[in-house]
């Protein structure tokens, strides 16, 4: 049984046929990777497996259960985390509070413990820390706790980006072109650290246009264009595709 | 006619571009190519003075424009065609054809003449010209974003990704409309990131990544450079761990 | 010294915050000391909603009223102990709030904004026209002193200590709130709502929170105000009391919760002792409003953290700080 | 009865819904709820009184010079509290704008005190009775300039480039400063034009209500409520808005209870608000 799946799953916004039809399986422990030109739909196919988007029709299935209809911050709780393509940060919050957010559906606490303070809330936050803080070292923000999320350099963002999902303990996550706009240092670590994570046990659903990247790390590639799945298949696969060359990789005449 | 030297632009704390020099010469069409987020759009948006150059500067004809407000440089005969087409969604394709003469608003026969040679160019804008921008689809939006563009009569048309989101085919026709309108005298900077369609149409070509220029020359011979056909043309064989 | 700072400053602040009718005696000043306490708990409440959850409200005088309203009628009414109204107070009230939170389902920003002033207009109403309840225009008189024990709290002085320890209870319920998980989650909603619920947060859940428990204080703050007056009418309940509260924020330092208090406590003393200015000073005071969001945004609350921080050699935990989620304009 | 109510409440609802384009005009071009916007009215109401009541020029004379210093009011108000806040964040914007209503109205009330002024009918309010209703004629002329505004304002924006500018400004910022648009300017011009409109509403309703400094409280709050009710984003819906609001008022006085007017006006727009909260006319965000 594969991890994610979906089934025909379309969306149309206002005519545009933005996601049509979409069939993917995507199997425990790999790193899968969605391509195509920009405007294919591939982020909002993201927002359909993530729930911020109502497919028209069509089915999500997680872990063997439909969850086309669940809310987003349900499907978080369900095991599926994910990092934004513009960066969401909660940019007015320190680096440790913005990933204790990712850890909210991990922790139980609620109104009462907080202004009573129990003994079962405050061990609750001190462990909370001891893993966020495991986290931010995993993705090399160590030292970096107190500052405001706002103030990290680009490519610090976006790891707090990707330590912030990874709090969610997800079982798959969808990294949205993680790259983009990082320089030649942050990408060969950024590289490594999907590796790492595919290796810590979780599903790596990845949007990315650095075909080195991709290239380099994916099990295997699905292409869309127009909203449409027009290959799949291992990254050798694809890349001797007729109809990706033609949409995506250019041909040469 | 358009020379950028050693320019510097900051979004807050991020370094977009780090010291881009490039030149674009009278009745051309050059291209800039690079991956998403590499400085492409903010090179143009500091050529419209959307976005202040924090060091360098940028000449046009000879003139620094790079204090210059926004719309001095659409005086100067600079157009921008911008990422996303952005027509102005509640507005009909006239306003929006309208808009693009706003500088020269005065010039009523001048912008009458102007809208026959847009109809005449794209024979799909005047059948919708009562229709709001919002209900056209994706490739006629691009046309109509160009024919706005070019309503100012600009002398230096700049393209932001024009193929974003279009088909193949759409994107074809698309790109002999660049080729001509460079062949009716306008000179024309295209930034896409569909490297091999657009060295295909330019003259000449600068790669940029990460804010910086990192390779310029003639379209052809960077069609045929290794390291660009591998990084931006998908044809070399990948070995693990080669991300660059 | 800074560590000496560090350790005394709050048990020094709470020393002077009681030592307040010891300091004076007159009348005038101790109304207004349990008048600027009641602001502090009413700027901390809209904080909670606006500050921390980035949700508007621009009708909290109805909140404040309704507080006021459900105690003193209690006592008034149904001769129900002083006590029974201080509880009843916040509870009516959250109820309310729960109420009001619900078309933030499907309500943002402005939108939400509009439905609590007009919220506002309609509870001004109710106290006016439901002249058999409210008594109307004319208002309730003869709302009792609380007691204790054998004690009336029926002086401005002896009332300050009750008023005082609402407000520290009020501050230590903000604080609280806002450093644990709850908080965080609110935090989130107001910086990035899309983020927090790819965090697994439920935003409807936590924004209705965030009405109820911001309703109770102002609820309760309602009360605190009725039976110190002993006396309500509609006319304190106003909107233009809502704009008041929202003022102290702002000039506080929105999300700020030292700001807060220091902000409730400024724009309620500063304008009783400019009264010989007359009209004046409330041009002054929305003068300063607009210079404030212009010079200084962070409001009140941003000197406070930075003389905090410059005093006690730290950089401060957490600053909260920040406005509404960018997609509220 | 029911015929005069409606009447009686399309008049004060085109004076809401002129309030109501201010507030549309300002959401769109520059996206703040603007708590000063009554204060316009109150401005517009006291010119009026000042040059008709007190330096006795015409009521002709005096309505164009009430909005043109309407105007220049309005200018210098967005210069010094709104232009600075352009590009900081929405609250700061709502903020500066509710110190500005705070500033306006007490400055009126420094300068003219807290009582109320009458001010002369000039439409006159003797009833007519045309068949067996009763008309005040200048409930008809309240209405008839309100829609004959709403008309203009609709052929500006839509037959010149000064009003295309302006919605292009309104629709897309980035991109119109691309066409060469001024757009602080052109936001500027909206700023005056949205006061004007409110200065007509104010000194419309003069003769019918007292003029005094906190009016625009009121007026205010029922313009905004319109607005929101119509659409923020439609110049009709705010029309439609403050028609429906003004003649809601009017039957739930005349057949509920007086005292309850304003509560039920704003039930329904909550109502409304929650099964359609892009108002009336306005779009799905």
């Amino acid at each position: 049984m594969a991890l994610l799946e979906t089934q025909g799953l379309s969306i149309s916004f206002g005519g545009v046929h933005a996601v049509q039809g979409v069939d993917l399986q995507v199997e425990k422990g790999e790193i899968f990777t969605i391509i195509g030109p920009n405007g294919a739909g591939k982020t909002t196919f993201f927002n359909l497996v993530t729930g911020y988007y109502k497919a028209n029709s069509g089915r999500v299935i997680f872990k063997g259960d439909d969850i086309t209809h669940l809310a987003p911050y349900h499907r978080t709780k369900k095991g599926i985390g994910r990092s934004f393509q513009v960066l969401m940060l909660f940019r007015d919050m320190t680096v440790l509070d913005n990933a204790m957010v990712g850890l909210h559906c991990r922790l139980k606490s609620n109104l009462a413990g907080a202004l009573l303070r129990t003994s079962a809330t405050v061990r609750e936050e001190a462990e909370g820390r001891e893993k966020v803080r495991q986290l931010l070292h995993f993705v090399g923000l160590d030292g970096k706790e107190h500052e405001m999320a706002k103030n990290l350099s680009y490519g610090q963002q976006k790891r707090l980006d990707i330590a912030r999902a990874l709090a969610t303990d997800p079982e798959i996550l969808l990294l949205d072109e993680p790259a983009a706009g990082l320089n030649t240092q942050d990408l060969a670590s950024l590289t490594d650290m999907i590796q790492r994570i595919r290796d810590r046990g979780i599903t790596v659903l990845l949007i990315e246009h650095k075909m080195d990247l991709v290239m380099s790390i994916s099990d295997r590639i699905m292409v869309l264009n127009f909203g449409k799945k027009i290959a799949e298949g291992t990254p050798d696969e694809v890349r001797q595709n007729e109809a990706v060359i033609e949409a995506y990789l250019g041909k040469e005449e | 006619m358009l020379e950028l030297k050693n320019v510097h632009t900051f979004y807050g704390v991020v370094e977009a571009l780090r010291g881009i020099s490039l030149t674009v010469n009278e009745g051309e069409i050059v291209t800039l190519i690079g991956a998403n987020g590499a400085g492409k759009t903010t090179t143009l948006k500091t050529i419209t003075s959307s976005v202040r150059a924090a060091s360098g500067e940028i000449h046009f004809d000879g003139k620094r424009i790079d204090r210059l407000p926004e719309d001095e440089i659409v005086k100067m005969g600079i157009s921008l065609v911008p990422e996303g087409r952005r027509v102005f969604p509640r507005m009909t394709v006239l306003e929006n054809l309208e808009m693009g003469a706003y500088v020269r608003r005065f010039d009523r026969a001048g912008i009458l003449a102007d809208l026959k040679k847009m109809y005449a160019l794209f024979p799909r804008l005047e059948e919708r010209k009562n229709q709001r921008a919002e209900t056209l689809s994706g490739g006629e939006q691009q046309m109509l974003a160009i024919a706005r563009a070019l309503m100012s009569r600009p002398r230096l048309l700049m393209l932001d990704e024009p193929s974003m989101g279009l088909a193949p085919l759409v994107v074809k026709g698309i790109f002999d409309i660049i080729k001509e309108i460079n062949e009716a005298g306008t000179t024309v900077l295209l930034v896409e990131q569909n490297a091999r369609m657009a060295l295909k149409a330019a003259n000449r070509g600068y790669v940029i990544r990460t804010g910086e220029i990192v390779k310029e020359g003639d379209a052809k011979s960077l069609t045929e450079d290794p390291a660009i056909r591998a990084a931006y043309l998908g044809e070399k064989v990948y070995g693990k761990g080669e991300a660059q | 010294m800074k560590n000496l700072y560090r350790k005394y400053r709050t048990v020094a602040l709470l020393l002077l915050a009681y030592a307040v009718p010891v300091l004076t005696r007159d009348p005038y000043v101790l109304h207004l000391a349990n008048m600027a306490c009641i602001f502090a708990i009413l700027t901390l409440s809209l904080n909670i909603l606006t500050g921390f959850t980035g949700q508007f409200s621009v009708g909290h005088a109805a909140f404040y009223g309704i507080g006021a309203y459900t105690s003193s009628l209690l006592a008034v009414k149904a001769g129900a102990p002083v006590w029974l109204g201080f509880l009843a107070a916040p509870v009516v009230a959250a109820v309310f709030g729960i109420l009001l939170g619900l078309p933030t389902l499907r309500l943002r920003g402005f939108y939400l904004g509009v439905v609590t002033l007009g919220f506002g207009e309609i509870m001004y109403q109710v106290f006016v026209n439901w002249i058999s309840l409210t008594n109307g225009p004319k208002g309730l008189t003869g709302v009792p002193a609380p007691r204790i024990g054998s004690i009336v709290l029926d002086t401005y002085g002896s009332y300050y200590f009750l008023s005082i320890t609402l407000l520290v209870l009020t501050i230590v319920v903000a604080y609280r709130l806002l450093y644990s998980r709850v908080g965080r989650a609110l935090l989130a909603i107001r910086e990035n709502e899309t983020a927090a619920e790819a965090m697994g947060i439920n935003s409807t859940y936590y924004k209705v929170m965030a009405f109820c428990v911001s309703a109770a204080l102002a609820g309760m703050a309602g009360a605190l105000y009725a039976h110190e007056i002993m006396f309500v009418s509609p006319e304190s309940f106003v909107n233009a009391e809502s704009v008041s509260i929202l003022s102290m924020m702002v000039v506080g330092g929105i999300g700020s919760i030292p700001g807060s208090v220091v902000g409730a406590i400024t724009l309620t003393l500063v304008p009783e002792y400019l009264r010989s200015f007359g009209d004046l000073r409330l041009v002054v005071y929305g003068l300063a409003i607009v210079l404030m969001v212009i010079y200084s945004p962070q409001g009140i609350g941003g000197w406070i953290t930075r003389v905090d921080q410059y005093l006690s050699g730290t950089a401060i935990r957490k600053p909260v700080r920040g406005g509404v989620e960018r997609g509220a304009a | 009865m029911f015929v005069q109510q409606v009447i009686q409440g399309l008049a004060i609802g085109s004076v809401y819904g002129l309030m109501a384009l201010g507030y549309a005009l300002m959401w769109q071009a520059w996206a703040v709820l603007d708590f000063a916007r009554g204060e316009a009215a109150m401005i517009g109401a006291f010119s009026i009184l000042v040059f008709h009541s007190f330096f006795k020029i015409p009521f002709v004379a005096a309505f164009p010079l009430a909005i043109a210093t309407s105007a220049i009011l309005g200018y210098v108000i967005q210069w010094l509290a709104y232009r600075p806040l352009i590009g900081g964040i929405p609250i700061n914007r709502l903020i500066a704008t509710l110190g500005m209503g705070i500033l306006l109205r007490n400055l009126a009330r420094v300068i003219y005190g807290a009582d109320p002024y009458p001010f002369p009918t000039v439409f006159g309010d003797k009833p007519v009775s045309i068949g067996n209703v009763l008309v005040v004629p200048q409930n008809v002329w309240i209405t008839a300039i309100g829609f004959a505004l709403v008309v203009l304002l609709r052929l500006f924006l839509t037959r010149t480039y000064t009003g295309k500018a302006m919605r292009a400004a309104a629709q897309d910022r980035e991109t119109a400063a691309l066409m060469g648009i001024r757009v602080k300017q052109s936001m500027a011009l909206t700023f005056v034009l949205a006061t004007c409109l409110g200065a007509i509403a104010g000194l419309l309703v003069a003769p019918v209500y007292f003029v005094r400094a906190d009016m625009g409280l009121s007026i205010g709050l029922r313009g905004f409520a319109s607005a929101v009710l119509g659409g923020l984003d439609s110049v009709t819906g705010a029309m439609i808005g403050g028609l429906l609001l003004g003649v809601t008022e009017n039957l739930a006085a005349g057949y509920i209870s007086s005292g309850y007017q304003a509560a039920i006006a704003f039930s329904i727009m909550i109502l409304i608000l929650i099964f359609r909260p892009q108002g009336i006319m306005g779009r799905r965000l």
